[in-house]
């Protein structure tokens, strides 16, 4: 075990999938002599070369356009997307091409592609730097959907989406790029759990808090604190968002009949949605309240001096989970 | 400095300036810049692309009838560029890979396309019949334009490989104006893409004419990034061949991409849904008539005296041949069992669609009996 | 009252609109003198000329991308996107821009965009054309998401969109397009129900069937057969995607206490989601049972032959109905 | 016809073919393509364009060192490009309105920028400060090359309005690499809109340098659209004020969009964010210190004898002055409310949004009496 922080456990990651199958190429913007704006694909280029590690003009369709191309001869390409902001012109290719090449063809060819994408807010920057577009992902058949939460399971999971045959969105924090914790450097990520599943984070008794990517974290702290007030919460880290694990989330919900989902995407349509409308649909008759959501607001991105009004913190999770322990909370009274 | 307007700034739909070797008469001219590719072609392998267009144009009537009679959902007519699909094709290796748009039905038939592959998707059966590993063509692609991303992606990866194949993507003069072709121009500049460009400008998009695109050659816009251009006579079968084998020469030996911009014309319909009489006359129709890609090359032949009667009915035989295999493939085709619907939706398992593959499995299955 | 199908409402809105406001002008691919692919701006250029009715190259970034500037500098633009599955290359445009603009600049730029996208399956066209792309409007915060499910709404809830200072995606389901209904030209789209309520589509005490566009037809036939054997549905057709209109779902949802969601679009993260995460946390306390969805499944859209696998027909709302009902359906005893 | 690669192709860095009227050492030489645009420029006039510089240059070294402080959330420095922004945006009438992108300090300035609209969007309290309609400049734009589509259709309303205005959209190199960037030359060419583009090629795009972008001038991709361009001496003011009158004359009249290259150079780095250590030498930046915007003018003012002590002792006052005003503006910039956060949203009641405004007002009601 190392102690490294999310970026060096991604960056070390992309080193062994390169190292390991000389098909993995690197694509996207400055990730070359500049290592990426985050540092993700630090001396990457020097080390392998500028074929391999390839800083490519300024237009996210044409990288994802090509990095299509370069799949169907065979490579994997793992693009990287410079901000979650600037997705947006590769929509077209992601979600036509991409995520449909494969149902389109059969079979035939594979989109054996990795889209990492720094990602979500809290880090005090511009516009277009803090967006959370996972729900559009979710929703696009064909794609998988991986969010992590700690340098542990990105550096493993990195290595997973990268050897998958199916393309991979890949959603890393940005406000957990310097947060350390332990990895395994040397264990092989065939040997981890599979990309799919869940993990619970925190097991607990009165409610169970599900969610992912930089909210377990906060999710954690939430837990901590209503531990003080005799309350265990259950905190469930997604990990992956398509598809969602819903036997870990059922076995939780069927235990504490209390649910709070929490994302710092907005409300309407976003993952929050679906987990509720799922959990509804399988745990029904375990459900001691209606399940509850704490997300960001439906607004645009907010200017950073108001973001904290918007990702739920701490308290706003525990003030989902009083509503969730039909405790009084801020909506008591108040019509929805 | 001053950049003046692009120096052959004719409109895009003026037919000056565009490299010919046969007139619509059938005339062999004479043209430095084409002539050297063609100095080894015989007879022979002129009746050949005869023969090759001659099917084309076959299938595609078979394709179109079979619409009408309700087989298929929706044909897009190849009619009148038969030359610019069959010629640019002809120049290359089975070893190099195409990107073509849903219109190509001479490129993926000159790629070795089966029967079914013709007709599959337009009956609906899948969204894709042939395996593009098989024919070194990619699905034909709906959307405007993405296809030469695609293109130039894999060119970088022949790159990648050191091998001397070429990617070649086809796009219409209307998805001339995607963000996307302009993109993979600029990225094919970058990297040296061994990719070619072929825009077959059939002057119209559905009901748009070129001019709403561009009022100027769009084999113009190549150079600016970077990449030599060449605008043919798209319905100049020979022409198109001589100008493939100049940008395939280019292009595998290391220089990088190149473009072609045949001019030619859509004879029939944007699609058989469409009605072009709601915004063309038929008199552009007939002018363009006079210079159908196969009259100018059955009349050289003639001239040559190798389209001999045999030859002609050989190569109607083939045509009917061809017409009526095709028509078979469509009216044989197997349905798709329902719950295909859920294949390949996913390379590796997912528990999500698996679970709705299993719900739905047994929604269908309460029938079966006649339940429900 | 005058009888004419919802392609032609349509056309009759736009005229309308054109006529009452001359900022009023249309964009799009074939609009001019084809009249659209679907005829929808059927002799419009004649009327009112080239500068008003705008056939644009085809780049579908720079027809809402010029449409900004055009509503910058006062328009209202109306543009038409020719098919569902060619929307996403101005995604970017959309998401960035247009949804952002009134939250960036503090509400002094206003975005009056309407875009109209042709939308949904069962015509059996060819792949990208047969799209349900709502779901990634309505999670979009600073879009209005409007579908459309009879002539007269459809014409006069494109007026209302125009009329609208916010953006409105409006859907317009395709396979509704020769579909007639009765429509009065006369009365003024500022007298009839804001553009933002549901609309009870039928009224009934067992069950609340919750659809839009083309669904509701099929909901009102569900509910017809199942009237025949003594089950009363209530259809509500939600209208306006968002926001949604929640007070009218609540009441029939605390009336019926069963709820069956349906739609066309892909199920993870779909609309339905939001719908039942919603009305549990509203209506817990007067649901019966579970809430149930009727969708299309979560993969690219199939081929047209396949196409009515996917699409929810009439039997699988009936089979959701029994769902809701707790009585014997396709998933007893079958383990989700 | 076989299109070579452009006639000036040489690569997108090279001096050579940059129009220039003000040489790096301060010398007047004759343009003929220019000097027709610069015939009414007195003196004075010059020295009024090196105060907008030197004010300008001003304001950038605040905005960086208020973020070095801690007040800002970002800068992104103008340092080095003032000649080309100070100098295109001069050429402008009020009612001209300008797409600008992130870096465009110094047309913001010209245009009539506020001391707190320099810094209120990096400090991180507005996406946006002033108002587009009071300075007739649209919002800074983060998205690379969006704005200039937005420039397009503000030009086409221009039209249809049958008023003489242009509008003028500003980028970089990198950004000429967008899909936008590409369309809205489209758009603008088949529209004949009266819309200027100005590219500031500043060398780098973060940390790529122009050849990635680009091995051939940027200028030279308009023509190919059928838009004329120019490249100038970005760090030229009089070639770029000159420059510009071209361009807006031609768009003015009617001729449709016009477009200038401005070569120059981004001294600073990418943002307060970058190190631009890690990708480019120092003796390249050293290169460019030769080449200054500012410098060049300062001399050629000295020997025209308009650069007095007097006149300096003012610019720098003035400097001074908005420097020390910008910085007041940051420092005393009141927080907004946290239910602002929902504000705007909409512009026309939304239940979904109003719910959720009750809401988390009921949420931080709890708080004011210490509760929860
Ligand atoms: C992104 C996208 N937008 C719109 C369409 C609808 N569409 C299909 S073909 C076509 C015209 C294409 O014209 P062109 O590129 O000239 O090719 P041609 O059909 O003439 O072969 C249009 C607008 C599409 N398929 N994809
Ligand atoms: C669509 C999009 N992709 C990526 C970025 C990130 N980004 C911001 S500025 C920049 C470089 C822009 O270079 P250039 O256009 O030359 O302008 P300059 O910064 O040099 O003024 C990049 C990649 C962005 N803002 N928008
Ligand atoms: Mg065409
Ligand atoms: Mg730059």
């Amino acid at each position: 075990m190392t102690t490294m922080t999310m970026g060096k456990a991604l960056n070390q990651a992309l080193r062994q999938a390169m190292t390991d199958d000389d098909k993995v190429v690197l694509m996207g913007e400055d990730i070359g002599p500049l290592g990426g704006v985050f540092r993700i694909t630090d001396a990457l280029q020097d080390e392998f070369g500028e074929r391999r590690v390839i800083d490519t003009p300024l237009a996210e369709s044409g990288i994802v356009g090509t990095a299509v191309g370069l799949a169907m001869r065979g490579y994997r390409p793992v693009v990287e997307i410079q901000f979650d902001g600037f997705v947006y012109p590769a929509f077209d290719q992601i979600v036509c091409q991409v995520a449909k090449l494969h149902y389109r063809t059969l079979g035939r060819v594979k989109m054996p592609i990795t889209i990492r994408i720094p990602w979500a807010g809290g880090v005090g920057a511009a516009e277009h730097h803090s967006e959370s577009p996972e729900a559009y992902f979710v929703h696009t058949a064909g794609l998988r959907v991986i969010a992590v939460s700690n340098p542990q399971d990105a550096y493993t999971m990195l290595q997973q989406a990268i050897a998958c045959d199916d393309p991979v969105i890949f959603l890393e924090p940005k406000r957990l790029y310097h947060a350390k914790g332990e990895v395994d450097l040397d264990a092989h990520h065939t040997d981890a759990a599979p990309m799919g599943l869940a993990r619970v984070a925190r097991e607990g008794s009165d409610v169970t808090v599900v969610t992912y990517g930089a909210q377990v974290k906060t999710a954690l702290d939430a837990a901590e604190a209503a531990s003080d007030e005799g309350v265990s919460i259950e905190v469930i880290d997604l990990r992956s968002l398509s598809p969602i694990d819903y036997p870990t989330i059922d076995a939780s919900v069927r235990k504490t009949g209390r649910v709070v989902v929490t994302h710092e995407a907005s409300r309407e349509a976003g993952v929050a949605a679906e987990v509720i409308a799922s959990i509804t649909e399988r745990c029904f008759d375990w459900l001691e309240t209606a399940p509850v959501r704490v997300t960001g607001h439906d607004i645009p991105y907010p200017p950073s001096k108001l973001e904290k009004q918007h990702i739920p913190d701490l308290d706003r999770i525990l003030d989902g989970v009083d509503r969730a322990l039909g405790r009084r909370n801020s909506m008591t009274g108040v019509e929805l | 400095m001053v950049y003046a307007l692009n120096p052959s700034a004719e409109p895009a739909t003026a037919s000056t300036d565009i490299s010919q070797v046969l007139t619509p008469d059938g005339v062999r001219v004479e043209n430095v810049e084409l002539d050297s590719y063609l100095e080894s072609v015989t007879p022979q392998e002129v009746l050949a692309l005869y023969r090759d267009m001659a099917i084309v144009r076959r299938i595609d009537k078979e394709g179109f009838s079979l619409q009408r009679q309700g087989q298929l959902g929706l044909w897009a007519p190849s009619l009148g560029q038969e030359a610019a699909q069959v010629g640019t094709a002809r120049a290359l290796r089975d070893s190099d890979f195409v990107f073509p748009s849903y219109r190509e039905t001479g490129v993926i038939y000159v790629r070795g396309a089966e029967d079914r592959d013709f007709v599959g998707t337009w009956r609906g059966e899948t969204n894709s019949t042939y395996d593009p590993y098989r024919i070194n063509t990619a699905t034909m692609q709906i959307i405007t334009g993405a296809q030469t991303l695609h293109a130039v992606g894999y060119a970088m990866g022949i790159t990648a490989d050191n091998a001397d194949d070429v990617a070649v993507t086809y796009f219409g003069d209307g998805a001339s104006s995607q963000g996307d072709v302009n993109e993979a121009m600029i990225f094919a500049s970058s990297f040296k893409a061994p990719v070619v460009f072929v825009c077959q400008n059939n002057q119209w998009a559905i009901s748009e004419p070129v001019r709403v695109q561009s009022e100027f050659p769009i084999a113009g816009r190549a150079p600016a990034f970077g990449i030599p251009s060449m605008r043919v006579d798209g319905n100049d079968v020979l022409a198109c061949l001589a100008a493939m084998r100049w940008a395939t020469e280019h292009a595998r030996n290391g220089h990088g991409p190149a473009f072609i911009e045949a001019v030619t014309y859509r004879m029939g319909p944007h699609t058989t849904s469409d009605d072009p009489t709601r915004y063309r006359d038929e008199a552009e129709l007939d002018s363009w008539r006079q210079r159908d890609p196969l009259d100018r090359v059955e009349k050289y032949l003639r001239d040559l005296g190798v389209l001999t009667e045999a030859a002609e009915a050989e190569i109607a035989a083939e045509a009917d041949r061809v017409g009526a295999a095709v028509r078979e493939a469509a009216l044989t085709m197997p349905n798709r069992a329902p719950m295909e619907v859920f294949d390949h939706a996913y390379a590796t398992p997912h528990t999500g669609v698996d679970a709705e593959r299993r719900a739905y499995a047994a929604y269908l299955a309460q029938f079966e009996g006649g339940a429900a």
